[in-house]
């Protein structure tokens, strides 16, 4: 075929021509924006199809050493690699542990003397992945002395276990084991370890110094996670003999539905079938009506239901939906800025959406998210000035314009589903009222906002970190909540580590501030308000000292979930919220998720939706291939229109210029 | 700092380059690049808009005695837009109603952002934003610039061997990692970043100055000036200077647009300039997302980065022009 | 009467730069037949470059501009020629030295490469092009030419750069050749051996030379005729021994006067009086 | 040869020691440690786990010297620093714990992946666009062109970022929005967008510049000796000029070569190209000073390397040059 632009030229150049053209138009249209890696296998040994989930993921984990991890990102990936004793129903909101590892849920014996010892029963025949570092390259049995190791990492002050000082508080012998290694420097993995007692193969005890109900939570948490001491002997020993091998956190081997195969920095983390894997199976029922016919035929199946996951790291949230709305990847978080296309006002999705079949998950997090004083500052300290200020601030604005009004507005520092969490409870200061607002400030001492020792506005500065356009932005609006006080706020933009250090250090005036729980128990909350956990030795960054609180919570924390417990709460809630107003309560999280229509999801638990909901992806591989061709028919108008232009300009130009002399 | 000597600086600062105009439009010595450049309709289009936006930005730096609900003085920028209400949210440019179907308060010729802010007002803001740190990093850069110039191509030797080193010390280091770097420790801020591109702007023009020097040091009139036992000082500041300062003038317009375009993609990376300044580059990273909205919200990135793109382009090609009429070989 | 090879008629050209419009020749008008040695000799800016160039249209337009006159090559008017018939002419029919040979080579190909360019060009019958251009290097008095045509430019001295340099524009085999100041920038020595190279070659060639150079010196001996250029105007036209010996112009007189006669003893140098050459005008 | 060779390494030493210093006055003096720590921990770590990491990390050294009795005087912080980076060891991430130069070595080939094809491809364009310009000259599409390429300049590469993946790949569906891939044709599909924007960033800037130089050889005397010649506008070009022009142009862009290595900080990150570049801007975004120090120091030695190279190409691509 000629292309006329080279008719003119040499049959080098024509042929040359038309060779590169014939290519690119090949090669573009041999082009096509599936952006996966082709998956490890076609089908599996047995000749069924190999199904691969696709899932974006926010960032390259830290570490995958479940002993160290203690973020988000890495406890993704880690859930799914490690199991743990207990975990909660996935099939109820409300946060229920049941047996994982475990064959029963573990028995909690208080002694008269104040200890208590906690015994755990592990269900047998459960078995380390197959690695390179076991003999024969079999995984071992799991027995408890896995369990033990575990706790024995978390002790090692080279694991650098950030709650190694919480587990020192309960955990018998545990601070004396981390001091001794400190001062010899290293850690003594075959001396006598008292906190935890190998009863026998399946069986060990913990012995705690006091009464620590929220110990059972621990043991559905990563950090008590078994690991392999073969695993981390043979990674980070010294003795390579001569091969070069990646860090036991950069290989981890565990116990999990899924092993850690690929992972290329940066670009995808790529998990297969643990073929070993029997600790828990498919639920057998139980789940939403509308998928019941797509997961019918799964029920009481071995897992993993996948081969693969891809987890494609993705830091930028653009990219992430381009490809959810592609077909590309399965599930995806509704973010902000996509909300309105994917969410109507009634909060239900779209009709385009709907129409695609996409399913819509609201998932309640186990946070709570505030105002907070730092109640050692002259001016915030004032009480009346924080009730003023809680009372200036318009939650619902908040709501409307960053969190397309589905954030869950609350009055209370428990979040739902938490116990303690009390449906009824008003808090008197969450309402906006500025009338009342205004009076409270003139009771404090400023009269419309007017320092009475400068005579000019009183200033107090809002510190945040700035890391995205949104948290400048959200700045920006709580400025401008309490301008109608006469207040004048001063933005102070900090640096994530000069943010943590001003909060470690209580050098801050207010801020706003949110407490991811780590366990659904009050106490966890309740602990940030605590005296003797005030900064830099705890978390209570509010610096908050009020002894009958503190004999409250000391209370509060030992006992078990009953009435008698819910009446303290709500005497904490009175003093902590309504007398002292220490923080401002605005809101829970609530994060929208979507499920493309070829993967039915019945997850309720957002603990187990959010790290280890993996185990349960169920994908329909046909529908998925029909839609994607649907979603990604190619347009080369555009193309054909670029190119001729460019081929007019140049022509245009030789025409122009063949007839010049020089 | 009270808002008196904000305005005496600002002040200061544009009677500076008014009365740099002028001596550009009076001396005899620039007779004939004046002719050339005033014959170039482009580059006094260029010149035009440039002055524009100066007058845009230093409207957003002069402060009235009104206040602000806050109780800070308002800038002249401000009183302009005092009439201009906050929205609750996105607006569309030309729209009657936000992207909540509310209706809106007042006509929004750029439509709003996410917190109902007017666009256009931002725009203008980011262009104060950019001004200031192109002016401030200027006036870090262009001083140092032209004492190591001049004085490695005047003295040569050993000054020269210092000032050598000196840059290829700071030349080596790759200039946006260098410039992250600073700003990583001297965290975010109009000065830091103004500080930041200074201290690393200067090479350029030290190279082309100490050339330059070079050569006129050379030339007879200087070696006149020496035999006729004039000082030093003298030499530097009566003839060679003079002679080098097209050089720096070219290399302060095109150095201008570098800065501003640095700005923000420093601001866009997230070590920039920090909360409440309206700035391009924070708002293209702010405007990212806003494509895969539905509807598509265009007019904030559309506004940012068109109001950057028609600067960047205007002094490029004002120096462009301007390098033209001071050495006509240059096409 | 046979028609002149060269023909130049009333040629105006001017330059536009800026909106300024200087013109660089005014009615310019002469003759050249074939085998004939025509010199414009004039002062630097006199336009008779200009004119040289303006042969083949070598002139960039703009700022170039032809206001009036024509060229006729061999009865054919250049200005009206294509571009691809005007190239034909250039190298083929009119071959050019210039002044500077260490600029006007190219630096970065070997002397061969150059020369074999031309002869690609306008002699596609050479078959041999290797011999061809040994032959020309040759008659041009370059010694060991076959090793020299892979030298670069600047691995040779000015007076064999300029060698090079003729041996590229004969090596087509030209009928008219436009030397401008082709010895302006060498040594004395240099470009005594080159002028009588061309005279040689011309002798032997029977080509037409066109020499330009604001030095009557050398015009003695190797040109037929002589056009003098004053200001964009031909002054004076005559044969080389009519203008010499008996000079009509003051400008002309003038440029005699300033040839430094040997044994002429310790006179003052001569300057030219533009002023009385402006009142004589 | 080689003895110019050693020299010019003798004369980068002390420019190399003058980096070390620099780098050493960002990183260390003007840095807690505790808060690099604190970032690293993460929010809820104890104030132990933060001393802890400062001392397995050496933060809590002397400055200079180390004058405490029974130390040695030179094991501070900053000798270490000063050794560590002569030998090359560039410590591990603050963030990851993973050592600098594994990383850097994983990094290395995918950075290169997209941005030595698109350093070439860019020369071959910005090339035959600035002749092209330089071949019509004087007329509207040259102006036109310049004009163009200053505006390409103008744009900063952030909005050619989101604007070329809105387009090619959401409106068109041509390329994947996002992803890698090195295996194989697979190659072709995920590379071709990051390559094309890197090359469209990058044209404006070069095309101005090309066609300067073009422009400057075209007002040589050879240029005339070659129309004399009767050879075409066309052949003058791509023989004459483009010859000389690129002598120009590689000596200015191979100094850059070597620093293709690091990658594209913007655009990795965009579409997930796991380089250098991405993992320099996830350092800068979790503050991993170790990382972003390790990555300064390596583009200052790239940099240099880049500078005996174009000695080295100009005197392969120019024949009057001689390396003595």
């Amino acid at each position: 075929m000629p292309i006329p632009i080279f008719a003119r030229n040499s049959p080098r150049v024509r042929i040359i021509g038309t060779l590169f053209f014939i290519a690119a138009v090949l090669g573009l249209a041999a082009c096509d924006n599936n952006p996966n890696i082709p998956p490890l296998h076609k089908t599996r040994p047995d000749g069924s199809p190999w199904v691969v989930t696709y899932r974006a993921f926010l960032d390259d984990p830290r570490s995958l050493d479940p002993q160290f991890a203690y973020d988000e990102v890495s406890n993704g990936v880690n859930s799914n690699i490690y199991d743990t004793l207990l975990t909660y129903d996935p099939l109820r909101e409300d946060y229920v542990l049941q047996p994982m590892m475990g064959s029963e849920l573990p028995v909690f014996e208080p002694h008269p003397d104040g200890t208590e010892t906690v015994t755990c029963k592990i269900k047998p025949g459960l078995f380390f992945h197959d690695d390179a570092c076991f003999p024969g390259g079999k995984g071992t049995e799991v027995s408890s002395r896995d369990f033990i190791y575990a706790f024995q990492r978390m002790a090692d002050p080279k694991v650098e276990c950030p709650v190694a000082s919480t587990m020192a508080d309960y955990v018998v012998g545990f601070g004396d084991a981390y001091a001794a290694a400190e001062k010899s420097g290293r850690f003594d993995y075959d001396a006598p370890f008292p906190g935890i007692e190998e009863v026998d193969r399946y069986t060990f005890r913990i012995h705690l110094t006091k009464a620590y109900p929220q110990m059972k939570y621990w043991l559905a948490y990563l950090f008590t996670a078994p690991v392999p001491r073969a695993g981390v002997e043979y990674y980070d020993g010294k003795v390579h003999n001569g091969v070069r091998r990646p860090f036991f956190r950069f290989h981890p081997v565990g116990t999990g539905a899924f092993l850690l195969q690929d992972w290329r920095r940066g670009q995808f983390i790529r998990l297969v079938r643990n073929p070993n894997y029997n600790t828990i199976r498919f639920p057998k029922g139980g789940w939403p009506a509308d998928v019941n016919a797509q997961l019918a035929p799964y029920a009481d199946v071995k897992l993993p239901t996948v081969d693969e996951v891809q987890l494609l790291v993705m830091r930028e949230q653009i990219p992430a939906w381009i490809l959810f709305r592609q077909g590309w990847t399965d599930a995806s978080a509704v973010s902000k800025d996509v909300f309105n296309s994917v969410i109507d006002a009634k909060h239900e999705l779209s009709p385009v959406y709907a129409a695609r079949g996409t399913k819509l998950i609201k998932d309640l997090d186990l946070d709570t998210w505030y105002l907070m004083f730092n109640m050692r500052d002259p001016v915030v300290g004032n009480v009346k000035v924080r009730q003023a200020m809680v009372l200036a601030y318009n939650a619902n604005a908040f709501n409307e314009i960053f969190g397309n009004n589905i954030l869950h507005l609350t009055d209370q520092i428990l979040p739902p589903f938490m116990f303690g969490n009390e449906p009824g409870f008003k808090n008197p200061w969450r309402d906006t009222n500025l009338e009342k607002a205004r009076q409270l400030l003139a009771e404090a001492g400023y009269p419309k906002g007017i320092d009475p020792k400068t005579g000019k506005p009183l200033e107090i500065v809002l510190d945040t970190q700035a890391d995205s356009a949104t948290s400048r932005q959200m700045a920006d609006f709580d400025r401008s909540q309490f301008e109608a006080l006469g207040i004048r706020i001063r933005i102070q933009e900090n640096l994530f580590a000069q943010m943590l250090d001003k909060q470690m250090k209580g050098r801050y005036q207010f801020l706003s501030a949110g407490w991811n729980a780590d366990y659904p128990d009050p106490e966890n909350f309740f602990a940030l308000f605590y005296g003797p956990n005030i900064v830099p030795i705890g978390h209570n960054q509010s610096m908050y000292q009020s002894p009958e609180f503190d004999r409250l919570f000391e209370q509060m924390a030992t006992t078990d979930d009953t009435s008698e417990r819910l009446a303290i709460i709500r005497k904490m809630n009175e003093l902590l919220l309504v007398k002292d107003c220490v923080v401002g309560p605005i809101f829970n999280r609530v994060t929208y998720r979507l499920r493309q229509p070829w993967t039915p999801y019945f997850v309720k638990n957002s603990i187990v939706g959010q790290y280890g909901g993996l185990r349960f992806a169920v994908i329909d591989t046909r529908m998925r291939e029909q839609k994607r061709a649907e979603w990604n028919r190619k347009n080369y108008w555009p193309l054909v229109i670029t190119f001729g232009l460019v081929a007019a300009v140049v022509a245009y130009g030789i025409r122009r210029r063949s007839q010049a002399n020089v | 700092m009270s808002p008196h000597i904000q305005n005496l600086l600002v002040l200061t600062g544009v009677i500076l380059l008014a009365l740099g105009a002028v001596g550009f439009a009076r001396s005899p010595r620039w007779a004939r690049p004046r002719a050339r450049f005033a014959r170039n309709r482009t580059g006094i289009a260029a010149l035009i808009i440039v002055v524009l936006y100066l007058i845009a930005g230093a409207s957003d730096l002069i402060l009235t005695p009104w206040e602000k609900s806050d109780g800070r003085p308002m800038t002249v920028l401000e009183c302009v837009f005092q009439n201009v209400p906050k929205e609750a949210t996105y607006s569309a440019p030309f729209a009657r109603k936000d992207l909540s179907d509310r209706p809106l308060l007042r006509f929004h010729l750029f439509g709003t952002d996410a917190l109902g802010n007017d666009v256009l007002e931002l725009t203008l803001k980011g262009a104060s934003t950019a001004l200031l740190i192109g002016a401030f990093a200027s006036l870090i850069y262009i001083p140092i610039g032209i004492v190591l110039g001049i004085s490695a191509g005047y003295f040569k030797r050993f000054t020269d061997d210092i000032v050598q080193y000196l840059y290829s010390t700071v030349a080596s280091i790759p200039g946006i990692l260098l410039l992250i770097a600073i700003m990583m420790v001297l965290g975010k801020g109009i000065p830091q970043i103004s500080i930041a591109l200074g201290v690393t702007g200067w090479i350029g023009l030290c190279r082309l100055l100490r050339g330059e020097t070079f050569r006129q040091s050379e030339r007879q009139y200087c070696e006149a000036a020496r035999a006729l036992g004039e000082t030093h000082p003298t030499i530097i500041f009566r003839h060679i200077l003079p002679n080098v300062m097209h050089l720096v003038i070219i290399n302060f317009v095109l150095g201008f647009s570098s800065i501003i375009l640095a700005e923000s993609i420093l601001s866009y990376i997230g070590v920039g300039v920090p909360i409440g300044t309206a700035s391009w580059g924070t708002m293209i990273d702010a405007a990212r997302m806003e494509l895969s909205r539905e509807p598509k919200v265009w007019w904030n990135l559309s506004a940012a980065s068109g109001a950057l793109f028609i600067l960047v382009l205007s002094l490029n090609i004002l120096g462009d022009a301007l390098r033209r009429a001071f050495d006509p070989k240059a096409a | 009467m046979t028609a002149p090879l060269l023909d130049v008629r009333d040629l105006s050209i001017s330059f536009q730069t800026d909106k300024e419009i200087t013109e660089a020749t005014k009615g310019v008008s002469f003759q050249i037949n074939r085998g004939e040695t025509l010199a414009i000799v004039g002062e630097s800016g006199s336009g008779k470059s200009v004119t040289a160039l303006a042969l083949t249209r070598l002139l960039p337009e703009p700022p170039a501009l032809y206001v009036k006159g024509s060229i006729l090559w061999r009865g054919r008017d250049v200005l009206a020629l294509r571009a691809e018939e005007l190239r034909k002419i250039r190298g083929g029919e009119i071959a050019y030295i210039f002044q500077e040979p260490s600029t006007s080579l190219n630096p970065v190909y070997t002397i061969r490469n150059q020369i074999a360019e031309a002869i690609r060009l306008h002699r596609p019958e050479v078959k041999d092009i290797d011999t061809e251009i040994v032959k020309w290097l040759d008659a041009v008095g370059i010694v060991n030419p076959r090793q020299r045509m892979s030298d670069y430019p600047h691995q040779l001295s000015g007076g064999m750069q300029q060698r090079a340099m003729i041996a590229m524009a004969l090596s087509c085999q030209p009928d008219l050749l436009v030397a401008d100041e082709p010895t302006t920038a060498l040594d004395v020595t240099i470009q005594a051996q080159i002028l009588d190279q061309l005279r040689e070659l011309r002798s032997k060639l029977g080509m037409a030379i066109i020499l330009i150079t604001h030095n009557f010196a050398i015009i003695r001996g190797l040109c037929d005729h002589v056009a003098v250029m004053f200001r964009g105007r031909i002054v004076e036209f005559g044969t080389a021994e009519e203008v010499l010996a008996n000079p009509q112009h003051p400008y002309t007189k003038a440029l005699i006067e300033c040839i430094p006669k040997l044994g002429a003893g310790r006179e003052r140098l001569h300057t030219i009086d533009y002023a009385a050459i402006e009142r004589a005008l | 040869m080689f003895s110019y060779f050693l020299r010019r390494l003798f004369y980068t030493i002390p420019v190399v020691l003058g980096v070390m210093v620099i780098t050493f006055v960002l990183f260390y003096m003007l840095q807690k440690p505790d808060t690099m720590a604190r970032r690293m921990l993460g929010p809820k770590a104890s104030p132990q786990a933060v001393e802890n990491w400062i001392k397995q990390r050496g933060y809590d050294k002397p400055v200079f010297f180390n004058t405490q009795p029974g130390g040695n005087l030179f094991d501070s912080q900053f000798f270490i620093h000063l050794k560590s980076l002569a030998t090359f060891d560039l410590g591990v991430s603050d963030a990851t714990g993973q050592p600098v130069l594994e990383r850097f070595k994983e990094g290395a080939i995918p950075s290169l992946s997209i941005t030595l094809p698109a350093f070439f491809l860019g020369i071959v364009l910005a090339v035959s666009i600035s002749l092209f310009l330089v071949y019509v000259r004087e007329t509207k599409i040259d102006f036109a062109g310049t004009i163009f390429s200053v505006a390409l300049m103008s744009i900063p590469v952030m909005v050619y970022v989101i604007f070329g993946q809105w387009f090619l790949a959401v409106l068109l569906k041509y390329f994947p929005a996002y992803g890698f891939n090195l295996e194989g044709f697979d190659m072709i599909r995920f590379l071709t967008l990051p390559i094309l924007i890197l090359v469209i960033g990058a044209l404006g800037s070069d095309i101005r510049l090309y066609r300067a130089i073009f422009l400057e050889e075209v007002r040589n005397e050879y240029v005339r000796t070659a129309y004399a010649k009767g050879v075409s506008s066309g052949s003058v070009l791509l023989r004459h000029v483009l010859k000389n022009g690129m002598i120009n142009i590689i000596t200015l862009t191979v100094a850059a070569l070597p620093m293709l290595i690091l990658g594209s900080l913007v655009l990795e990150t965009f579409f997930g190209i796991p380089g250098l570049g991405n993992m320099t801007l996830a350092a800068i975004q979790t503050s991993d000073f170790a990382v972003i120090r390790a990555t300064t120091y390596v583009g200052t030695l790239l940099y240099l390397l880049g500078l005996l190279i174009t000695d080295f190409c100009y005197a392969m691509v120019d024949p009057r040059i001689k390396l003595q």
